[in-house]
């Protein structure tokens, strides 16, 4: 079976949609010669009337994808750093998402809005390490966040076929991750959908990203003692309750691991829906970022503000002590 | 393909008074309901600079497309929009060409190709640029027109846009509706150097037009969407007009002190409507003003015959997949 | 006494700020004329070198207002709609709010983001009613929200002179609310310390902004059947965890009304803390916002989506009823 | 009040040399150290475009401000920042100008008017109009400059600063680096017009400027620094230059191909170093070279003999107030 890297899967995914659709089309910065390699090849494969090299204009290029997808195409654009996301945020979640409703439904803007690089770069200091997914979920924009490389072309391409703006964030960590696939077994994976990647019955972690991958790394570490289930929602919004209800009623506890600030957060909405609405013996755990920027040139400064895994060990045992 | 550059002369005149005297009475209709409160949003009249619209729309086809702005009604009505729908619309009922989610601020209707008015002011630019991209590549001819105001032209996505624009050659034509203020901030505290710098300063051909005269505009209006047709790229034009009414209706209470009578009489003398009434025989005059009242008061009557909307469908079309919103309240 | 109302009460921070502190200025759009009130008077006392009307340049502005800060000013900067601080987020968030981390302290960037204009315009449709503070939040922006005429005067004071971005948010829905007060007893509020309003032992309400006296009015109601407390973090970030854990460690009960979104909004954060870390005897119960605009032009569907008093009414009893 | 026009003539040649020199140095040795690993983030190179840095800040004086941007290295030593500390930061150690924050790519030193670098690009120039009209309010003549790239003139933030400059005249010098490219993005196909354009359109005098040769840069910079010091308003410098090496030091690996070799032959026959060498007689510049050889080197010492951050630290700093940030795990 070939091994399909996240990277990869990302690039396959703009390829095969651009193929099925010429609706769609992908614009950006320097994308011609895929500085993020998620356009490599797409370029001399369908020219410079589908790959479309922008200048540093991000407001101006994200509305542009609004009025090109208003009229009737299925725009992506690709965006270079995290803050990027935040530079076009009222393009994104006060116009593009809402075109739909101010039209009474006559509009329609569907976007992908892609960001290949969320998260942390070492050293890259305070302006480059953002996960801001979070923003995007207060005010109900969709947003994935996958996991792994099948999980990311399938949700890639959905984001692509649905009606509606949706901002993918794949984070650096996760690109390099790589998994046997059998090229025909990809497909689209449905919004608000999560997944189980390891089933457990004393306590369920939520993951997103590349946290994941860490999550599962301490629920294997654990195993005999502690059996961890790992549940990584894929979608931010519209996130899959049903699946973590399911998963509470099992377990009955919670810990959220994530890559987001601590205030407001991913883990702010999961722990408080799980404490109002789900299942819960013991008090939510959550290991997150600080509310704080990662710092800067010292490597060791950043790696001391990232939630890691001995944190969620920690938190894993403080659950299981724990109860109401 | 639709040629833009040959506008029936027959009954031009007329066409363009109709036009200009159905916004007018449309937005003193729509003032009364600002009063009686059945508009609840208040309006931003265009009252003044009719002939923008009216001209500028005159030199468009049905398929061409117009991004409008939150001094929009004009803009609609040129477009064709039913004066009915839309004024059903600003009163927040279900016959709404937007079933009620726009409003007079946010009017779209895509069956006359008016895609909306963000109320983020200069942006409408840049979206305008994108719809203009996607027609160009369509091949038929299309062309995008975006209306903004002065104050728009300091935002710097619409600069953006601008560059956009010029620099892919976009089929898009920019109308800046230059009525020496926004909100209460005259143009030229606001703006360095000139309007038509800023254009030419993105490779785009600038100029400034005589906005009380929809002749005049619907000329100028007329070149630049023929040669946009015609693959000549995007265009600029700075449209001087004037508001006789405020900002926004709210001005009706706060009373802002901020422009010099002496300068409301002069625009005032230079009224689009009564200029462009000279060039129709009394007659034709007196008929079409008699079918614009009736048209008018149909409008009316059908705007405040439309039911409310249901409260209980107020998550509705949030997403254009149907995903309801999620509520407020966990049940 | 005099009768203070919340926009006097901003107007009179203003001008006795701009008296105490030449370093003190303002800018905006309209502000000459104080369309939004918040100025009225400021020009005429303190001239053009004090009080900056500005161009529809509202990320132009608020850079400009950093660099002023970075050379030594106290600016403020006024807002007219709350879409506007997601059309300059960037800025603040991941420009003005890192200045000193990236300078390693030796920059400092004390500019005061004033809207005076949040939430909800009756029939303005779903461009001017949002609540944005949660985003500030996130990404650690100190943030207030005050509810009476005394907090408005007090955290605005506190805001200008503190030496780091501040967002100060003031509900449309509370411009009119009035308070007998000596202005001899107006000062600064702290950051970061909440109020109780109005005491009590069964059920702790939480209630920022105008719904503080939605609050109020349905303990009012509820007395002698229910000992509601009404406790009003004042500030939305850095938050009060102490006097929010006094309050629940009397009660146990909690309920969060807030007026922005649901989804990682500021309840989100309220309720996943108190599950977390604090002593809750029943499960949570939030009475917020829906994912989703306000409407549009008709109030009616707008007033659908906005937390009310039947739902806290109905929350307050859900949680007396519950338990863990 | 300072006066950048009497700028010392006796040994100018050598003093620009120097800086030139110094730069150089500095940044062949920031490469080695981004090789060795020990500048963690890589570095944007100046290396190609000293001439600009060294020409501008010998028309300051220590009072002036300047705005860095990512390619900043030069500016800073330019300036007169000590090469030690910023080597420091650029290894991320506690002695750095920033103690270890900022890093290569936001560079600030209050102790000489390096007011710090945004990432996001363009952005810069409109803190710069900020901090200008605070210093036209101080008014003891003290002049801002921004520096930025072609890519940042399509930076709407950046125009909207360009208005208020020219609309409040500050006194603000913008110096634009074009050196061809945005990261790989040609600046002629990313600008509609002129970079000149974009400054005159909002009434900012504004000229090109041959960014190769010190010394042509240092008399076009003291001009606009004089007339902004003296109330005359802003200026636009479009500094023509070329960066030697890749955007960023991931070029070392990724090895994109988009400039013409024979483009890179044409501009490093016009090496800055050699233009100002050759002004320089052998003596001098052979002394200059052996001083800036033992202050890189001397720099290099200090930086690696810097202290790592306490990660126990890596909290502090966040909030000028001393506010710590909220932890990411409740204990
Ligand atoms: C980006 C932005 N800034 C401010 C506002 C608030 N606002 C709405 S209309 C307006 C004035 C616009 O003036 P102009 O562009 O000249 O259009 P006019 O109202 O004169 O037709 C302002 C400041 C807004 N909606 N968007
Ligand atoms: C607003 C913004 N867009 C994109 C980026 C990513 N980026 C960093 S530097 C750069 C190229 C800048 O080119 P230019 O302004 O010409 O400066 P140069 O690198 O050539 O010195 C890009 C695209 C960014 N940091 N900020
Ligand atoms: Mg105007
Ligand atoms: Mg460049």
């Amino acid at each position: 079976m070939p091994k399909l890297s996240y990277l990869k899967a990302l690039n396959r995914a703009l390829g095969d949609e651009m193929e099925r659709d010429p609706a769609v089309f992908i614009m950006g910065e320097d994308i011609n010669l895929a500085l993020t390699n998620t356009t490599h090849g797409l370029l001399e494969k369908f020219g410079p009337d589908r790959v479309i090299e922008t200048p540093l204009s991000e407001q101006g290029f994200t509305n542009f994808a609004t009025g090109a997808a208003l009229a009737g195409r299925r725009p992506v654009v690709e965006y270079q750093i995290p803050f990027l996301l935040m530079l076009v945020f009222e393009q994104i979640a006060n116009q593009a998402n809402k075109f739909s409703l101010m039209s009474g439904g006559q509009a329609s803007v569907p976007v992908t809005y892609l960001l290949p690089a969320a998260g942390w770069r070492s050293g890259w200091g305070a302006q480059h390490s953002d996960q801001p997914y979070p923003l995007f979920a207060h005010m109900g924009v969709k947003t994935v966040l996958p996991a792994t490389p099948a999980d990311a072309y399938g949700l890639l391409v959905t984001a692509i076929r649905d009606d509606d703006p949706v901002v993918f964030f794949a984070p650096i960590a996760a690109l390099g991750v790589r998994e046997d696939v059998e090229y025909a077994d990809l497909g689209p994976v449905p919004l608000g959908v999560g997944r189980v990647h390891r089933p457990g019955t004393d306590v369920t972690v939520v993951a997103v990203g590349h946290l994941v991958h860490d999550a599962i790394a301490v629920a294997d570490e654990l195993a005999g003692d502690v059996s961890v289930e790992v549940f990584d929602p894929r979608s931010v919004y519209p996130f899959d309750w049903a699946g973590l209800a399911r998963s509470l009623d099992r377990t009955g506890r919670l810990v959220v691991i994530d890559d987001s600030n601590r205030s407001c957060g991913l883990a702010a909405e999961i722990a408080a829906t799980a404490a109002e609405e789900l299942h819960l013996v013991a008090p939510p755990k959550r290991v997150t970022r600080p509310d704080g920027a990662i710092v800067g040139a010292a490597p060791e400064l950043d790696v001391a503000l990232q939630p890691n895994r001995e944190q969620l060990t920690a938190a894993i045992y403080k659950v299981l002590k724990s109860g109401l | 393909m639709p040629d833009s550059a040959d506008i029936p002369a027959a009954g031009l005149p007329e066409r363009l008074y109709r036009t200009i005297r159905l916004i007018r009475r449309f937005e003193e209709r729509s003032i009364e309901l600002v009063k009686s409160g059945d508009i609840g949003s208040g309006v931003h009249p265009c009252i003044g600079q009719e002939g923008v619209a009216a001209g500028v729309c005159a030199a468009l086809v049905p398929d061409d497309v117009v991004f409008s702005n939150h001094r929009g009604h004009g803009h609609l009505l040129a477009k064709g929009c039913e004066p009915g729908r839309v004024l059903a619309e600003m009163v927040g009922r279900v016959d709404g060409i937007d079933r009620g989610r726009g409003g007079s601020f946010h009017p779209s209707d895509f069956s006359h190709n008016v895609y909306g008015a963000t109320g983020t002011v200069g942006h409408g630019a840049a979206i305008a640029a994108g719809a203009a991209w996607a027609a160009k590549q369509a091949g038929a001819g299309q062309v995008v027109v975006s209306f903004f105001g002065d104050g728009a032209v300091s935002q710097g996505a619409l600069l953006e846009g601008l560059n956009l624009a010029g620099l892919w050659q976009l089929p898009v034509v920019f109308v800046c509706e230059n009525n020496l203020y926004a909100t209460t901030l005259p143009v030229g505290t606001a703006v360095a150097g000139t309007i038509t710098g800023r254009g030419e300063a993105f490779g785009i051909p600038s100029s400034t037009v005589d906005g009380q005269d929809a002749e005049v505009v619907l000329a100028a209006a007329a070149a630049a969407v023929r040669r946009a047709r015609d693959g000549g790229g995007p265009a600029l034009l700075e449209m001087s007009t004037y508001r006789y009414h405020g900002h926004h209706t709210f001005e009706l209470k706060t009373r802002l002190r901020y422009r010099d009578p002496d300068e409301v009489a002069r625009w005032l003398a230079r009224d689009p409507l009564e200029i462009q009434a000279a060039r129709v025989p009394a007659p034709a005059r007196e008929r079409i003003d008699a079918e614009v009242e009736d048209e008018v008061a149909a409008a009316v009557r059908f705007a405040l015959a439309s039911p409310r909307p249901d409260p209980g469908d107020a998550l509705a079309h949030h997403y254009s997949t149907g995903l309801p919103a999620r509520a407020g309240v966990a049940d």
